[in-house]
């Protein structure tokens, strides 16, 4: 029995632990260092219809526990990604989840349509979410109607599960988790980074040319904790969780409000073992936990 | 090859106001091919602060599975890391990068090296190993003021070595393309690393020589996975944005947007 | 000329270093290891009609830059306030901000309307952005209509000027500030704090007894001056800004955005000298950022 | 006084499996005044983690200036603490909150002491206190197992001591109300600190006896003003709730609601 196993919809998962998007690239750069093969998943970067050129610079900042970005979805667009970035994935043993992002609902659809065809994508992850681009992204990630109606058109078109990624930047995420649902969601991911600025201490100017930033890294971790213990309880769709994760503890920490696997962002910078690491780690967790398997663990708060 | 290594420091010392010199140890170091190139280094276990820090190689011993780093230390990051004293560790990811190319000039030829400040530390390995391969090296070095400069005797050790600072304390007065123009000294191909402006203006002096860049950017990854680090491209220039982290640091000249 | 002077509705403030609400008692404790004359203001503890008791504890968590905490309110009660604290602190030349906090409307205005009679308080913080009361609170803090009906029935019966503290648990605060502002409120504080979770490594149960808890410090820093920055483009009345001041160039920071004063919480627990210490070294941040007066630094991000 | 200060690292040493025992010195010793006192420690200057540590004070040395503080280093906090080396400083808030009042007890009486784990270490002090007085001293010192053990025989020369482990590795196996219960030791008070369980046990054993406990609760403050440790008091108590910090840790038996 592999005690990490996990089976959510379209994904089954060796163990729960996945890069999240835009911190992982389409895994080249990483595959240097490690076989992507022992990975969960990829959420692999956001995907636009067209070629994306992105913020300005500079487009990160440090903060206390955790970091500012704007990258503004940079990617190499669509046709690309399916004639390069996707295939070259392939010869690693571990499911795809795409990362779609646009403007307004046609180019969501369009993305989704193609790259949810492609071999190894098995589940879509829609970015309803990105507080770094000027329009599209969170727009539909903050309006329950927009979020649901996004979510079926999208779900009219894919070929495989679609997960939809939530912003934290709301009064009640749950109202949002729930119209996701309602619109057929297979899934949850949540939380995307929360807006926040720093500025240069001589100037007095935002140090990110884009102003505001979206905040990520363990600074974060108990807004995402709540959030995702609330939502668990809210809808009866499996959740991905993250938000500060560094650690098996904090797997263990999202899988037990409720989370059914983790993914993992800024902590990979900051070690670029991260996620091996924290896959070596969790059966002897478990161990001291108690707990025979993973899935044990998940919504062991609620209980 | 990429690695994460605990390495031990060696020596720490300091060697000008705010600047200092680290050397750490390693298997690492056995990885290190080209000068330029640099090191990611987390300077704490804890996650405040959190992100590494990029910083150049300035020196490499192979022998002695050693390198150094030289580093200004006014951020929060920087002063930590110059509190480590030898035997204790820190956590290094690299090398990293793309450097200097030094097969770009033949033997006998001459090299103008130009450094700015903190871009000064990656001009020393680089002028060893063109001096190894028996290129003749001019180095001009710029700093705000006499208290800021650091190497002038390792570098006057190597070769030709003019200080500049701006505000004269020490050295030419002004900048480093001041001192240019009125030396205007005779050589094949320059190699600079330094301040954007100070970059843009030694391309704009030498129109026609080969020469190669060594750029900045606020790093997350600096491995090439986050797109943290872009930079823009000429029109000369096939691909469309280029990665500071890992297509460069260093790029010919002509290839950065400037 | 004092460089530091403050002039607000109500508060003429030596210098802009205000001790947050609920992270200085009444005063007392403080007092033990320095002059309270020093600060440019105090803001006392949330104040209720009735006594309130609070939550169970443990009532809080560390997390990793910051805390939560989930004090439940607790106070001795109006009358006790008015009886003891207030006069215990006329002795020190410091002007006092009440934080006033209830249930409904009712409990607020009477509050409001006693407590604004005090001689040494000068301004009034109506809390509507509590998230660790069941009722109450945050609520208001979340609906535009509440907080600008709540601020006008304050407005209607209080001798001083009125503050009104936001909360950043909503989707659009400027919307929640411009009501306010309509509402009659004379200047905004911001930011109270985030809602976060964090659970007990072994249980997977919170930590925190009421289960969620207020996260506050240095991790909450870039939510807060994003909102500083964006409200008070916004609004025409001023703002204390708050939300992980720990050092003087984070004050410049607040100032710098459009705050005109800020108040320092969670950081008395780290150095408890911590306001006293950033009131000394500001003069010196001035000559290195080459200002004469601390007002010169006032919405510099925005010029 | 309270005092914030920069104290400097004597001596630290592992005493049992996890336990350390840390010794620092500065002038805030001088106003350690009653045993059952605690400190707040900050054990980095960087923000995360963030917030001080509550210990108390083991053992005072008036003419060295110094203090003892013995802690689990388990969590982050006391992890990191337990890497400081003699001559590093350590941030210490203190002395903080009401200890145990020695002059509860006459000359020529017997106290009871019983400790729980890291409530054991403030005992100790006490112990020195009272014989200091001419009081005679039982000491019941529960653990979880032998390897958690630490000052037996510090505690044996002062006077009788009974060990007690829950494994039964070391001692008596039990809690150390089955001891109490078993042993029926003569006593005229009894002072303790450990898990709020063995504190409710304890009152529960001896309701007619004078005693004094030590509570333990999360802290924010450390002095009173953030309300983050208040506990609530039973009927028989005027105030409606106390602080542990400042109120306590140390109260009468039969005040705080168990
Ligand atoms: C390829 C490369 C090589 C470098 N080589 C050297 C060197 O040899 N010696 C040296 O002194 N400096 C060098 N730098 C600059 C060095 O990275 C910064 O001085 C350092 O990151 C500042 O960190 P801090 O914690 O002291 O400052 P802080 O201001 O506290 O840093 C806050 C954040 O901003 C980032 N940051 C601040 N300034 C810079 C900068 N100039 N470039 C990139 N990121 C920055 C930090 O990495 C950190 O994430 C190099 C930068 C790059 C990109
Ligand atoms: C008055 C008092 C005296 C104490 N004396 C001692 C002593 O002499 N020796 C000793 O080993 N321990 C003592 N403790 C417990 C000690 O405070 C905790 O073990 C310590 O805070 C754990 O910190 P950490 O960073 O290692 O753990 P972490 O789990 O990383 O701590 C996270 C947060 O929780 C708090 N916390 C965790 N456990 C406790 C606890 N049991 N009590 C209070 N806060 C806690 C920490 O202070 C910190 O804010 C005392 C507690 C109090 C209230
Ligand atoms: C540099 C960077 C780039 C990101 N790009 C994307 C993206 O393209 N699409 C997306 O949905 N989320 C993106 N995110 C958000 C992360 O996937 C993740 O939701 C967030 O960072 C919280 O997790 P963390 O704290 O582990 O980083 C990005 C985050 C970072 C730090
Ligand atoms: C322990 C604690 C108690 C608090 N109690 C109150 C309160 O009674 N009323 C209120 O308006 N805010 C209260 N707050 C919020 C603070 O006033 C402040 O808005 C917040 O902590 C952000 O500032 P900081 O990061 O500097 O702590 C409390 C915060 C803490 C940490
Ligand atoms: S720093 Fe991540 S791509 Fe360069
Ligand atoms: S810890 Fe703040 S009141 Fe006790």
């Amino acid at each position: 029995m592999n005690r990490l196993q996990v089976e959510l919809p379209g994904l089954s998962l060796k163990n729960p632990i996945i890069p999240a998007s835009g911190c992982f690239g389409f895994g080249q750069e990483y595959a240097q260092l490690y076989d992507l093969s022992k990975l969960g998943a990829i959420m692999i970067k956001a995907t636009t219809l067209e070629t994306r050129s992105g913020n300005p610079t500079p487009r990160v900042a440090e903060t206390a526990a955790g970091m500012l970005n704007a990258i503004g979805l940079q990617n190499p667009g669509l046709e690309h990604v399916l004639a390069h970035e996707l295939p070259w994935l392939e010869k690693y043993d571990v499911p795809i989840i795409a990362n779609v992002a646009g403007t307004e609902t046609a180019d969501y659809v369009a993305v989704a349509e193609a790259i949810s065809k492609a071999p190894n994508v098995h589940a879509l992850e829609l970015n309803i979410s990105c507080p770094n681009v000027k329009c599209g992204g969170i727009q539909f990630g903050t309006d329950p109607k927009s979020a649901s109606d996004l979510t079926a058109a999208v779900k009219a078109v894919s070929d495989v599960p679609v997960y939809v990624k939530l912003s934290p930047n709301v009064t009640n995420i749950s109202e949002i988790a729930k119209a996701v649902e309602a619109g057929g969601a297979d899934g949850i991911t949540m939380i995307n980074t929360l807006i926040g600025m720093r500025l240069h201490p001589k100037t007095g100017k935002p140090i990110i040319a884009n102003g505001t930033g979206g905040l990520s890294g363990p600074a974060v971790k108990p807004v995402a904790i709540r959030m995702v213990h609330e939502v668990s309880r809210n809808v009866n769709i499996p959740i991905i969780g993250m938000g500060g994760v560094a650690t098996a503890e904090d797997v263990i920490d999202f899988l037990s409000v409720g989370a059914s696997a983790v993914a993992v962002g800024t902590a990979n910078f900051v070690d670029p073992f991260v996620c091996p690491n924290i896959i070596e780690a969790l059966p002897q967790k478990l161990d001291e936990l108690g707990y025979d398997k993973l899935t044990d663990v998940i919504g062991r708060s609620h209980r | 090859m990429i690695h994460q290594e605990r390495m031990q420091v060696v020596r720490q010392q300091q060697i000008a106001e705010d600047i200092f010199e680290l050397t750490l140890t390693g298997q690492l170091v056995l990885d290190m091919k080209q000068p330029g190139q640099f090191v990611h280094i987390r300077v704490t276990d804890t996650f405040e602060p959190l992100l590494r820090r990029p910083i150049s190689i300035a020196s490499i011993n192979h022998e002695l599975l050693q390198f150094t780093m030289i580093y200004r230390a006014e951020g929060r990051g920087m002063t930590i890391l110059s509190a480590k004293r030898p035997g204790e560790e820190v956590d290094v990811l690299g090398p990293l990068g793309h450097g200097f190319p030094v097969e770009e000039i033949e033997p006998g030829q001459t090299a103008l090296l130009v450094g700015g400040g903190i871009g000064v530390p990656p001009l020393y390995q680089l002028s060893k190993e063109l001096h190894a391969k028996g290129v003749r090296t001019i180095h001009v070095l710029g700093f705000q003021s006499e208290n800021n400069v650091f190497y002038e005797k390792e570098f006057s050790e190597l070769d030709d070595t003019y200080i500049v600072t701006a505000d004269g304390s020490q050295g030419t007065k002004g900048f480093v393309t001041d001192l240019l123009r009125d030396k205007a000294p005779e050589f094949d191909v320059f190699y600079s690393c330094g301040p954007t402006p100070m970059l843009g203006a030694l391309e704009q002096t030498y129109p026609d020589k080969k020469g190669f860049l060594s750029f900045e950017e606020r790093m997350g990854c600096g491995i090439g996975a986050c797109y943290a680090c872009v930079c823009n491209t000429t029109d000369a220039t096939e691909k469309e944005y280029l990665k500071i982290c890992s297509d460069g640091p260093v790029f010919p000249r002509g290839v950065v947007k400037l």
